[in-house]
């Protein structure tokens, strides 16, 4: 079980503060002729919370898609920690993803495997050779530390369900339970909370914030609820059409401006 | 021939503008078509109707649409025949015969190699034995007719189905069966070809002349039908018949000759011995 | 990580003993089965090692393959055309029959399940029936010829293809299903509006897979005449000519990278 | 409803006119395939028929069944054993081939798209050779009997059962493997974790399809001297016995509608 | 197209207020030994929005479920307008089941399918014969009200696109429409607003009360945020491991129960 104790992203010293670990430029993405992305920049940070805000369709899914390589943007430059993804092949971008975690709105959980299972895949990047071959073969430490993945998120008692069998706000958590057990270093986390009762949601937004403040790591959380970035938020970013409009202190977020991000535009995009 | 004549034959013999004509393949069907196409044209002249010739890979399709009147003309295997007469009552006009003007005919044998320690069919007892196809009649029935007169028993030696009688072949050269059965007519054929060697080999055990295959009608089809494709197919030219007669071993070919019921009485006995058709027959 | 990772003890899994158990039972059986028949077959890698030397002495009869157009390549084609003709009827004209049992034998779609055990002991009867059979009883109504090839082909791939049909329609997601059942949409619209365009993309895989089995399926239609690439096939066997034989095969080949192909397109362009 | 329903105009489908252009050429394909089948097959219903009597007589022969037991029924268990063990090694024996195959050829799965193109043209070729020409390579190699034949089996089916599960891989939701893609798991992980375990039943489905097939494909085994039922299927239509035959029949009908129900047990304890 | 114009349960005179339009006595239902709903007794009436409150895995899906005959309880009655479901069969059962309608928590939409074709399916209890078969066919009519249920819920400029290439929330605004095409007089929604923004959750809300109180059909909506429910629902259900712990007006849903709906219980369930 040595593979559990290799450096983790999490292990190396963490860079000065002001050095962004991602830093995504002029990102451009269309459908169809249709332009979903136009021109993001943004950067995450260790140690903060970044909250994205934006229209249903409004581009958030895509953006944290195109960052994660599962879309593939017209123009724009993704850095990993002063790395241009597009530069690497191979192993090495396998492994610079792997220090990225993502929570997906479509959950994508293995129904048939247990939600103990889907937890341990997260840590899939880090374990190789003959334990990783099958949930039998995980090491127990790996389990362990699932179990209190899952603990984490309120859902320890469920650990041998499959997860095809959780409602829907349990499964969520199993998402969110699976990308803190792969002990990335940036947290992409897209509506994270949005099947889960009120004080369910707090707990996790207030995990993803201990997450960042204490073991510094960056998070980027997509947020259909204001209250809730206001709550656990460093930084907002608000989307609209694909583009920026705007990006800053939680504090700035005024009614005006959260009335101009939600108001309907049926002429562009 | 008046004009009148041949729309009165095409009228009663040809009566869906082309007549079937059904080729069980037999030893070594490679370019049979072809060969069968010369015939049947110069049948199809003489009838004055359009002959198509079908070739099958087992005489079971043939003999059921002949039975249901489907198919006119029939060529068979010996035991195909004795199938095509019991089961849809076919009647054998003529086969193929010599250049001398007698009824062609072929063996089986079987074969060991040169070296082999099996020196009579006895010798078989325990041994591997590569068989044609089920239900040909040098590469199935008569193989096992020989055995069985011999006194062995089906169990006493591993009989195994090669699929065909060149994969029979195929299976003694490349040594994998002690023994295997090949027919005179194979055993031309593959000579040409240069696929067998028969210095390499030695015969344990050869069978009584069997007459080649007949051509058919059924026995119910129109009397005038049935003698004008008998007379059409006696009056054929030996270079017609020369393409096909190769492959049955009949070289230089002859003409075709008469044959009857009685010519394949042998192959009767020889089917209601080995279990294959109801005594009533 | 400087803080230790934490975590906690797995609680034991439910039934953990008898899951164990019955899995170790199959495993068992499995094995034993295995056993028997690796001996009932007798199964002796060595005799394959021993007899190397037969193999490539029969494969260097087939190489170079013999690529003269007149005798071999055009014919080559020409029965192919015909094969290809067969194995698109006989493909095609079985859809509706196939498509119909399949729906009423998918458990998530048929209307009752004496209709879903009905239609399945129909799909294993045709499936049961040699195609040699069909294709015998056939030549006994139409007379020898393709025409009684594709009818023999038409009723064993309804068996096949339905069986198929209804498997993929049991193993998708039937969500989109239920959703159409509670608008109190009929069964056949369920089927229409939901079952199938779920599993457009599986059911024209399938589909073509069979066209390229059907077009291959030399064995009903040398038996019944329809003659095509199969029996060339055989014909070179017989002939010894093997290399002949290998450029009937390459050009079977190409056929059926291009039907892959073909799948392949039209499954892109059905994907969302 | 006393108010009005309320109805707005559906705006125009884009690319409305390529679209129809695109399908009405698809369908005009289709339809001049068609009718060139439909000529070179010789279509005609006309002739099914008036040749239904010979169907009546030719089923009137094989009933009812000859359940003499001696004569037929046991030995067509005894036959039926034999072909149960050719095809389950032919099947379990290509599960490793095929499996490594199916992943290389699915383009959700493939490491690199040209492991995916020379994946998918080693399972052409095996799908191209026939099954008896296979059996030829391997007799010369082992001698006639069943073991040539299962070698024979497991060569095709590799070429069968990769393409089907590359195909179904490709038609199932990705976004798990997706998921797991983005933790950093190599491809072999993305495949065991997520891959597979979303298909499982199909792939359970499939094999036991093949299954099947196999135990029926003794037909051609037959041919390699590696007897079985179809060998003796065989032998009854040469002799005319149909109604030994239907015996026989019925016989592989049992035996698939077992194979089919395990496939259904199976497939329902993998539910979620 | 004389289809469309049939009379729909909604042309029938309302019944008087107190008679319950549904009513759900003692469901009961487990999982694997695991009790998930309890004896469960509620009543929906014409006019009104009921909101169904309850932590995650309290039940609410499957409550909805038994309702929709998704789920089989093993105990219960359900009364559809005074009939019971479960005495129905074939035809009649699947009319009656057509009077409710339902939102899924997974939305459930065809993702082959046009948004658009997705919502006119919603009609289908409605139409029959051949212009029910394929999109293709179906009457303009229909079509023409389907592009009224989209423009409902905000979503008419994207009723071609294929529906598995919308965003999250425009795919669950798809599911609504298509449940208001199906002209029931029982609505069902689970978690119809989860992943909507927050105007746009706003807007459906009030859409489901408008429903209700002017066109007079019952509604039921789980929903996770009770300011919504506060905002636009008439009354309450409060479930906690099965049970229904409160029912009752909106008024009456105070801190302390709130926060007992959400307090996590490992013990039980
Ligand atoms: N098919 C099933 N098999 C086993 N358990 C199930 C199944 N469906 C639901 N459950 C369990 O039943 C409980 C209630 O599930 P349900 O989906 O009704 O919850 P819910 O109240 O809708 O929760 P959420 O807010 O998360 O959607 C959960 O504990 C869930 O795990
Ligand atoms: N595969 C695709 N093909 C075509 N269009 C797409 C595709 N994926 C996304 N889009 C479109 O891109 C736009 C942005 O989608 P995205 O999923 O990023 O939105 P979002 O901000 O995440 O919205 P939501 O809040 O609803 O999740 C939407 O209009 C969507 O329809
Ligand atoms: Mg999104
Ligand atoms: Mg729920």
């Amino acid at each position: 079980m040595t593979t559990l104790n290799l450096p983790t992203p999490l292990a190396l010293p963490a860079p000065p503060a002001d050095e962004p670990i991602l830093r995504v430029s002029n990102l451009t993405k269309s459908f169809g002729g249709r332009t979903v992305l136009d021109g993001v920049d943004f950067t995450l940070h260790r140690g903060s919370v970044v909250a994205f805000l934006g229209a249903n369709g409004s581009g958030k899914s895509t953006t944290l898609k195109c960052v994660m390589g599962l879309e593939t943007p017209e123009a724009g430059s993704i850095q990993l920690d002063g790395t241009e993804l597009s530069n690497l092949r191979g192993g090495e971008l396998t492994r610079a993803r792997a220090s990225v975690a993502m929570v997906f709105q479509k959950i994508h959980l293995v129904p048939r495997r247990t939600a103990l299972e889907n937890v341990c895949a997260g840590a899939l990047g880090r374990i190789s050779g003959p334990a990783s071959v099958s949930p039998m073969f995980f090491p127990r430490e790996l389990k362990e530390e699932a179990m209190a993945a899952l603990a984490r998120v309120g859902l320890a008692d469920r650990a041998h369900e499959k997860a095809g069998r959780l409602s829907g706000g349990q499964a969520q958590r199993v998402a969110v339970a699976r990308a803190l057990c792969q002990r990335a270093s940036v947290l992409l986390a897209d509506e994270p909370v949005s099947a889960l009762d009120p004080r369910a949601a707090e707990e996790v937004m207030a995990l993803l914030a201990e997450l960042a403040h204490e073991e510094n790591l960056a998070v980027a959380a997509v947020l259909h609820q204001p209250d809730l970035a206001m709550r656990h938020a460093d930084h907002v970013i608000g989307l609209i059409n694909g583009r920026i409009e705007y990006s800053g202190e939680i504090s700035g977020l005024d009614a005006s401006m959260l009335s101009r991000l939600y108001t309907p535009n049926r002429v562009a995009a | 021939e008046t004009p009148a004549k041949a729309d009165a034959q095409a009228s009663s013999f040809c009566p869906n503008g082309e007549l079937k004509f059904g080729i069980e393949p037999f030893e070594d069907p490679s370019k049979l078509e072809p060969a069968y196409n010369v015939l049947a044209a110069a049948l199809g002249k003489e009838l004055n109707c359009k002959v198509e010739v079908q070739v099958v890979e087992d005489y079971a399709a043939e003999v059921l649409s002949m039975r249901n009147g489907k198919l006119d003309i029939g060529q068979f295997g010996p035991m195909g025949y004795v199938f095509a007469s019991t089961k849809a009552n076919a009647e054998p006009l003529v086969s193929f015969g010599t250049a001398d003007g007698k009824l062609s005919s072929y063996t089986a044998g079987i074969w060991v190699p040169k070296d082999s320690p099996i020196k009579s069919i006895d010798d078989l007892r325990g041994k591997d034995l590569a068989l044609g196809s089920v239900g040909s009649t040098s590469g199935d029935v008569l193989p096992r007719f020989g055995l069985k007169k011999a006194g062995i028993a089906e169990d006493e030696l591993n009989m195994n189905y090669a699929g065909g009688h060149p994969e029979a072949l195929i299976a003694l050269t490349k040594g994998t069966v002690d023994a295997a059965q090949i027919n005179s007519q194979t055993l031309a054929s593959a000579q040409e070809a240069g696929n067998f060697d028969p210095a390499n080999f030695r015969q344990v055990w050869e069978s009584e002349a069997i007459p080649n295959d007949p051509i058919t009608v059924s026995a119910d089809a129109n009397p005038a039908f049935k003698s004008a494709v008998k007379d059409a197919l006696l009056n054929l030219a030996p270079a017609d018949i020369e393409a096909v007669g190769k492959f049955l071993d009949v070289s230089p070919a002859g003409g075709m000759v008469e044959v009857s019921k009685e010519t394949y009485s042998p192959l009767f006995d020889l089917a209601s011995t080995m279990g294959l058709t109801e005594d009533d027959i | 990580m400087s803080t230790p990772v934490a975590t906690l003890s797995v609680p034991k899994v439910p039934n953990a003993g008898w899951r164990m158990t019955s899995i170790l039972t199959a495993i068992a059986v499995f094995i034993v089965f295995h056993v028997f028949a690796l001996r009932g077959t007798d199964f002796q890698l060595s005799a394959l090692v021993s007899g190397a030397e037969g193999m490539a002495s029969f494969l260097a009869d087939a190489f170079p393959p013999d690529l003269d157009w007149d005798k071999v390549v055009a014919p080559a084609l020409k029965a192919t055309t015909v094969t290809l003709w067969i194995g698109l009827l006989g493909t095609t004209l079985s859809i509706p029959s196939a498509l119909l049992l399949a729906v009423f034998a998918s458990r998530t779609t048929t209307p009752h399940p004496w209709v879903y055990q009905l239609s399945r002991a129909i799909l294993s009867f045709f499936r049961a029936v040699p195609d040699i059979v069909f294709a015998l009883i056939f030549v006994t109504a139409v007379g020898l010829g393709p025409f009684a090839g594709v009818l023999a082909l038409i009723c064993h791939n309804t068996g096949v293809m339905g069986k198929l049909w209804a498997e993929s329609m049991e193993e998708t997601d039937s969500g989109p299903q239920q959703a159409l059942s509670t608008a109190g949409a009929s069964r056949f619209q369920q089927v229409t509006h939901a079952a199938l365009p779920m599993v457009l993309g599986q059911f024209v895989g399938l589909l073509l897979y069979r066209f390229d089995v059907n077009v291959r399926s030399s064995l009903v239609l040398g038996l019944v005449g329809a003659g095509g690439i199969g029996l060339l096939i055989n014909q070179s066997i017989k002939s010894f000519r093997f290399d002949a034989m290998l450029t009937q095969i390459l050009v079977v080949l190409v056929l059926i990278i291009l039907v892959d192909q073909l799948s392949s397109f039209i499954r892109r362009k059905l994907e969302v």
